[in-house]
């Protein structure tokens, strides 16, 4: 177990074998695409600009649930200056269904998708109709000529409501309830007739919005060849396929190109303006740009699903938990979108890190007049988190026991199985972290008055990296060196901040041994780059690191068997650092691995990076050097491939078992435990975080600065999940529109977060990576809860902790 | 439509050109100028994203008529630095990881010119505060703090350029 | 779309021209943060913009003899920071260094803060407890001052007439034996909305309160003054039992709403609690 | 100082403000961004600016905008109809390989409109004579004056059936 603290950020990354091993691998360093950030010259999605360009706008509907009775877009249409109006009517194919950059289609997922509504509202803010003008100015003023006559209906807005059998119907289906799964493991009858203690709540968390700071954009322009070509904000520019779909033209008619973005979490995972600019430009044939304004940033996309839970948890005296029902319901608002995978992340995860002997675990998730509701960072793993940590405390309170104690017995270890049955053959190191968080959070502060009582908690939590394995993902990278010594990555990924790109060019820096200013990432493009699959389920270094390490591999290996004739020695001796040949003598050379079935197994230097003794070169003579530089030429000359097209194959899997939920849904999981203090003001309500302690094992870390940065970013934005972040509805009406009513953490409500890395390098992500995007945001609501619970004895169940609550939970109210 | 001409000097350049009375500096900049380095998150005050100095005080420029800045410096992150002659903020935000996606970076960049202008040895305390009306969603302002910090201390007197 | 005027006088004499001629057809602006995004939404539609943010006459603070006159036009930044303000009114400039985001007090300006009206306008409770005067220029180019509790008029609803504008605010130098008290509660440590606020000026005579002056923000439909609260207080004696018994009083004041920053019970409650704090504050320590 | 010009551009009307001697060119290019009108040479020496100003060939780079106000002008962007559909000039050279990196193509069409419109049934020599200041690099123009002439007679094709 390698492990490094970073209690500041920066330079002082210590040593450790990695840093010996590698040459660019777990070096902090500033990212490739962190200069042109930081003098404005990335030119994100809403930045882009083409000659004669028309600017766009959605109408979008008055009502969360009504029927569309008739539109008039006629004087709209007269306005000078207007190029098109289009309704539901004008588009080709408005009705498909939802796919998520899947190429197998799994049955029984996939929800209706309609571009602009028709006949039924379903939410406020769906698109009824769109306009392309001249300037913003006119579209703006032909939106509000164009007449929508609606007939309100009665609508639903509570999941539990919705799920009865005589609910309004949000969709034309008579029952709301979009799916449900279960969970069964053993017998939980008997489990809580052993129990000692008993446990039994009600959560709830609530609507949130992704509020990255770049509003959903694009530009798209019909190109020389016909192509309709949409540089959009995305992360996932393989919807070409279910634009071309809707227009109506062959999928290789239309191309997304994606820039860098200005943040996504999962809310520019679903279409949002790709396929309005599409039908724009194929009805006028001019550039479009259309991005959203904040409000509607908040009306239209995508939210994370509010959930009601019911969890019932009993532990023996000495705190072993023997049995745990739970029963999740989750809104999924007007249409179905990604609610069923998102459901079943939950239904997966709702135990927690937990071994528990027996499970029953009962999903649904369910149609209202809510703001749809889909991918947020954490994909359903968040909500469950919040209720299975206050479960945790609330057990340790009645036992006597400290909150880490009932930890310690319940743990997963590796080699353990989730009451889903699936064994966790990789690393799991929870309870590292959950001894390291605390250890970091050390003795509680003092109240600095008699109102204010301070508080610590602590949660850990399980959330999956790379996409369910019945979609069989597969990614795609290219990889060459150029003449001169420097190489290229060609990669579909989808940079949303995360540093997906910049990884890939250290990937292949280290595997080429020439330094990362060397390499130059073109990414991002469906119809030049290949295809990388989404930018989601925190997939990209594990899914196209791999392929591009596997493509950088096999550019080496021709390289280094070039070498080996020039230098005549057995290339397998070969390695190539500081951009020189020369002779290795102390590893193993590079196992790469395919099972028949097509999975990719890639291993650098030996068993997961591990030195290992050498199996000494016959002649091992360290003078014996070539510059790289001299082998890339002679390989040309030769005309030896200098690229390589790489595709690594996710392990795949069919279906779970839906009557018992076992199987296997991921193809591994990362572990991590938050630990917090604040200080409660009684008399307010108001909470201050003090400490934010956050440690993950992350397996290993390509960038520490990087991967610092993910935990830090991370821990904030379930922060703001925990303390103030709520998107609140009545009767389908958002009433924070605005990011003064919808309130994220400042840089004052923020404590320095410090970072805790385990390096365990047990993950399947190259080098041993584990993905972290998305299982940082997870534990940090259910700690902050906890600690809430902690300083004031009571707890509030329901997310946010907003101060009001505190004073009711206290009987202050 | 009646327009009315300005001039703004932005970035030390005079630029000129005319508007009506609601276009707003960042329309003008964004659409007209070109100075796209110039964010639009919300068009509200409420995210910083568009943040410029004004005559070398941090605004929105969503939140001031391109009228009302007439007459006025305007300075972006354009005029704070280049990647051939960056600040010392640009570097330290480059180098320590304060930047993610990158879409608040140049109005955290410009507040934060602001505050050290105004103060070069700003505390801890002060940076958080000046930079409270500038949101990142990526970042959890840790390493954004540290890099403003870092430069606070290393250079008191050398920021002003 | 509205074809939209823009004119920027050069000085009072220029404005009052412009006043006159436009009369109810002028809308001011000087900071605009809250004009220009009502402007974008479609809120507001003016038809004369009057741009008062550069008048010199405007943007003068000054120490008079027995006041402190802010020109309105003066930017809330400026008054947090301004030394004179400091000195003799320190709870405005720390009413002031909490409004909005430091970005936003940079453009926002006093006149503006109150002019809006809003119930959560930050600089209205000291200076409501101030006893601060606002004066007012009419379209003839006549000046009047109003004190600002009867200024403000209702939710968003104020003294000045259509085409009238605030040309300063007169506060009236606080005698040296006055203290001063603010709290303002939020939901954030920046950038928050106001939920509760209180500002609190208060005279102590050897071991009795001598005067009181108490105002809210955000607890009813307008910012209020709080009289039968001062009344209560005046004449007493600094004892600590007077913290109970002002509760009634103080909750027969205010009138809070429930919206989607806290629920009337949670308004009364830590009003109560902040308003508290400040006393005892002011008394005792 | 700037002056008011009024311009139809394709059908559309433009009111604009420009300097004294800002060329038509630029007018067309940068104003309106319609770029389907080619710089080529700024000196009038190869027809890639060619536009028909009130029905002539005119040369954007060597015409001022304001010796032009009022006229209606027609671009290679006003050729085709709104939905794509091709005019006949157009699709002949299409079927006739006239354009190959096209750059010379919009100058071309336009002449080529120009020239059918004086005289619907030009000899190759017409055709020759008509094009000599439109200057292509790449085709020989054997292929343009093959698209003009295959134009000229589906244009009379054309005629007879709207007459029959």
């Amino acid at each position: 177990m390698l492990e490094k603290n970073h209690q500041n950020s920066g330079a002082q990354k210590t040593t450790s074998s990695a840093a010996d091993r590698y040459q660019v691998i777990g070096k902090p360093m500033p990212r490739h695409d962190a200069w042109p950030k930081a003098t404005g010259e990335t030119i994100y999605a809403g930045d882009y600009k083409r000659p004669g360009m028309l600017y766009a706008k959605a109408l979008r509907s008055e009502y969360a649930a009504a029927e569309l009775v008739a539109i008039d877009t006629r004087e709209a249409l007269a306005m000078p200056g207007v190029a098109a109006v289009l309704t539901a009517k004008d588009v080709p194919h408005n009705e498909t269904v939802t796919r998520f950059g899947q190429t197998h289609t799994v049955g029984g997922f996939e929800g209706l998708y309609r571009v602009l509504a028709d006949k039924k509202i379903r939410f406020k803010g769906e698109a009824v109709a769109l306009v392309a003008a001249k300037t913003l100015a006119i579209a703006q003023a032909a939106m509000e000529k164009i007449k929508v006559t609606y007939k309100p209906l009665e609508g639903v807005f509570d999941p539990e409501t919705a799920m009865q059998p005589d609910a309004y119907p949000v969709g034309e289906d008579a029952s709301n309830v979009v799916c449900s799964y279960k969970v069964r493991k053993g017998d939980v009858a008997k489990g809580f007739a052993a129990a000692d203690v008993i446990v039994e709540n009600r959560y709830r968390t609530q609507m949130v919005d992704h509020a990255y700071l770049e509003p959903e954009a694009g530009v798209a322009w019909l190109d020389d060849d016909g192509v309709i070509t949409i540089r959009a904000a995305t992360q996932v520019i393989e919807h070409f396929r279910g634009i071309a779909d809707v227009l109506g033209v062959p999928q290789n008619r239309v191309r997304v190109i994606t820039p860098m973005l200005g943040g996504g979490f999962g809310g520019k995972e679903d279409i949002t303006v790709e396929t309005y600019l599409a039908l724009l430009v194929q009805k006028t044939r001019k550039p479009v740009s259309l991005t959203y304004t904040r409000e509607e940033s908040i009306l239209a996309h995508s939210k994370r699903h509010p959930y009601v839970m019911y969890y019932k948890t009993g532990a023996t005296k000495n705190g072993k938990l023997v049995a745990m029902e739970a029963r999740l319901i989750s809104d999924a608002g007007g249409y179905v979108y990604l609610s069923p995978w998102v459901l079943l992340y939950s239904t997966v995860t709702a135990t927690g890190p937990y071994d528990i002997t027996n499970v029953k675990v009962d999903t649904f998730t369910v149609l209202t007049n809510n703001t749809f509701t889909s991918a947020n960072r954490g994909f359903g793993a968040n909500q469950p988190c919040f209720a299975y940590e206050a479960q945790l405390d609330e057990l340790a309170k009645k036992l006597g026991m400290a909150p880490l104690a009932i930890r310690r017995k319940n743990y997963l270890h590796t080699g353990d199985a989730l009451a889903s049955g699936r064994v966790l053959e990789h690393a799991v190191e929870t309870e590292q972290t959950a001894v390291k968080a605390l250890e970091a959070l050390g003795p509680p502060s003092r109240p600095r008055s008699d109102r204010q009582r301070i508080g610590q908690g602590i949660a850990s939590g399980i959330s999956p990296y790379g996409r369910m394995m019945f979609l069989h993902d597969t990614s795609r990278s290219f990889v060459s060196v150029e003449l001169d010594g420097s190489a290229t990555v060609r990669c579909g990924v989808q940079d949303l901040g995360g540093g997906q790109a910049s990884t890939l060019a250290q990937i292949t820096a280290e595997v080429l041994g020439i330094p990362m200013e060397k390499v130059t990432v073109f990414h991002g493009d469906s119809s030049l780059t290949p295809l990388a699959g989404t930018t989601t389920a925190t997939r990209q270094l594990y899914m196209s690191g791999n392929a591009t390490l596997k493509a950088a591999a096999a550019v080496r290996q021709n390289l280094l068997r070039k070498a080996g004739t020039m230098m005549a020695v057995d290339p397998d001796f070969l390695d190539i650092r500081d951009e020189t040949v020369f002779v290795q003598t102390a590893r193993k050379p590079w196992v790469i691995t395919e099972s028949e079935s097509g999975e990719c197994q890639v291993t650098y230097g030996g068993d997961r990076g591990d030195l290992i003794a050498a199996e000494m070169c016959p002649d091992p003579d360290p003078d014996k050097t070539l510059p790289l530089r001299d082998v890339i030429r002679a390989a040309a000359a030769d005309g030896i491939a200098l690229f390589n097209v790489a595709q690594f194959n996710a392990p795949a899997r069919e279906l779970i078992d839906f009557k018992t939920g076992q199987g296997q849904v991921w193809p591994d999981l990362t572990f991590g435990t938050v630990a917090m203090e604040v200080a409660v003001d009684i008399e307010t309500g108001t909470i201050e975080v003090l400490k934010l302690i956050s440690c993950f094992d992350v397996g290993q870390a390509i960038n520490p600065l990087s991967a610092e940065g993910q935990l830090e970013g991370g821990a904030v934005y379930g922060l703001g999940y925990g303390l103030t972040e709520d998107i609140i509805l009545e009767k389908g009406i958002t009433l924070t529109p605005t990011l003064s009513e919808y309130l994220l953490p400042t840089a004052m409500d923020t404590p320095a977060v410090r970072t805790i890395m385990l390096q365990s390098g047990g993950g399947i992500g190259p080098f041993g990576a584990k993905g972290i995007g998305e299982p940082s945001n997870v534990p940090p609501a259910a700690a902050l809860a906890n600690a809430v619970a902690n300083a004031i004895g009571v707890r509030v169940y329901d997310l946010p902790v907003f101060p009001e609550k505190v004073l009711k939970a206290l009987g202050r109210i | 439509m009646k327009t009315y001409p300005i001039t703004i000097e932005l970035n030390g350049e005079a630029r000129n050109t005319d508007v009506s009375a609601t276009e707003t500096l960042l329309d003008v900049l964004r659409n007209k100028f070109d100075a796209v380095e110039v964010k639009n998150g919300c068009e509200q005050g409420d995210c910083g994203a568009c943040t410029v100095m004004l005559d070398g005080k941090a605004v929105n420029a969503c939140l001031v008529l391109a009228l009302q800045a007439s007459g006025k410096a305007v300075t972006t992150v354009k005029g704070i630095g280049s990647q051939t002659s960056p600040h010392a903020l640009q570097r330290a935000f480059v180098e320590q990881g304060a930047i993610q996606c990158g879409y608040c970076t140049a109005g955290m960049i410009t507040a934060a010119k602001a505050l050290l202008d105004e103060k070069s040895t700003a505390t801890t305390a002060e940076i958080r505060q000046a930079i409270s009306g500038n949101l990142c969603r990526c970042t959890g302002y840790k390493k954004i703090v540290a890099a403003i910090e870092s430069v606070a201390k290393k250079e008191p007197a050398t920021h002003k350029r | 779309m509205q074809t939209v005027e823009y004119l920027k006088p050069a000085d009072m004499n220029e404005l009052a021209a412009l006043m006159q001629q436009y009369a109810a057809r002028a809308t001011f602006i000087a900071g605009g943060t809250n004009l220009i995004p009502d402007m974008r939404s479609g809120r507001h539609r003016p038809e004369v913009l009057l741009d008062i943010g550069d008048l010199k006459a405007m943007n003068a603070i000054a120490l008079n003899d027995d006041h402190l006159s802010i020109g309105a036009a003066a930017t809330i930044a400026r008054i947090a920071a301004d030394a004179t303000v400091n000195a003799h009114c320190p709870i405005l400039a720390a009413a002031a260094a909490k409004l909005g985001n430091p970005l936003t007090r940079n453009r926002a300006t006093i006149g503006g803060n109150l002019a809006n009206a809003s119930p959560c306008a930050d600089t209205a409770p000291p200076l409501l407890s101030l006893e601060a005067l606002v004066e007012i220029m009419d379209v003839k180019g006549q000046q009047r001052q109003v004190p600002l509790d009867k200024f403000f008029r209702g939710y968003k609803w104020t003294d000045l007439a259509p085409g009238e504008v605030i040309t300063r605010i007169v506060v009236p130098k606080p005698s040296s034996g006055m203290q001063g008290g603010h709290t303002k509660l939020g939901l954030r440590k920046a950038a928050a909305i106001c939920v509760a606020s209180v500002a609190v000026m208060l005279e102590k005579e050897n071991d009795h309160i001598a005067k009181a002056r108490v105002a809210f923000g955000s607890v009813a439909p307008k910012p209020i003054r709080a009289y039968r609260l001062e009344a209560f207080f005046e004449g007493k004696a600094a004892d600590a039992t007077l913290l109970s018994q002002c509760e009634p009083i103080l909750q027969q004041e205010i009138a809070p709403i429930s919206d989607i920053r806290g629920s009337e019970a949670y308004r009364r409650q830590v009003t109560a609690v902040i308003f508290k704090r400040n006393l005892q504050e002011l008394l005792w320590s | 100082m700037k002056q008011r010009i009024e311009l139809l551009v394709n059908g559309e009307y433009h009111e604009l403000y420009v300097a004294p001697n800002t060329l038509l060119i630029n007018v067309i290019r940068e104003e309106l961004q319609l770029t389907g009108t080619k710089y080529g040479c700024g000196t009038g020496q190869c027809g890639g600016c060619t536009l028909l100003v009130d029905g002539e060939p005119v040369l954007g780079c060597l015409t001022l905008a304001v010796a032009v106000d009022g006229a209606a002008i027609t671009t290679i962007e006003g050729v085709a109809a709104v939905d794509g559909t091709l005019d006949k000039v157009q699709e002949a050279f299409l079927d006739n390989n006239a354009v190959q990196c096209g750059y010379c193509t919009p100058g071309m069409v336009l002449m080529a409109k120009d020239l059918l419109r004086r005289n619907p049934h030009p000899s190759e020599a017409d055709i020759r004579h008509h094009i000599k200041g439109n200057i292509c690099r790449c085709t020989g123009y054997n292929g343009i004056v093959r698209a003009v002439k295959a134009a000229a007679e589906r244009q009379i094709e054309g005629d007879a059936n709207a007459n029959g």
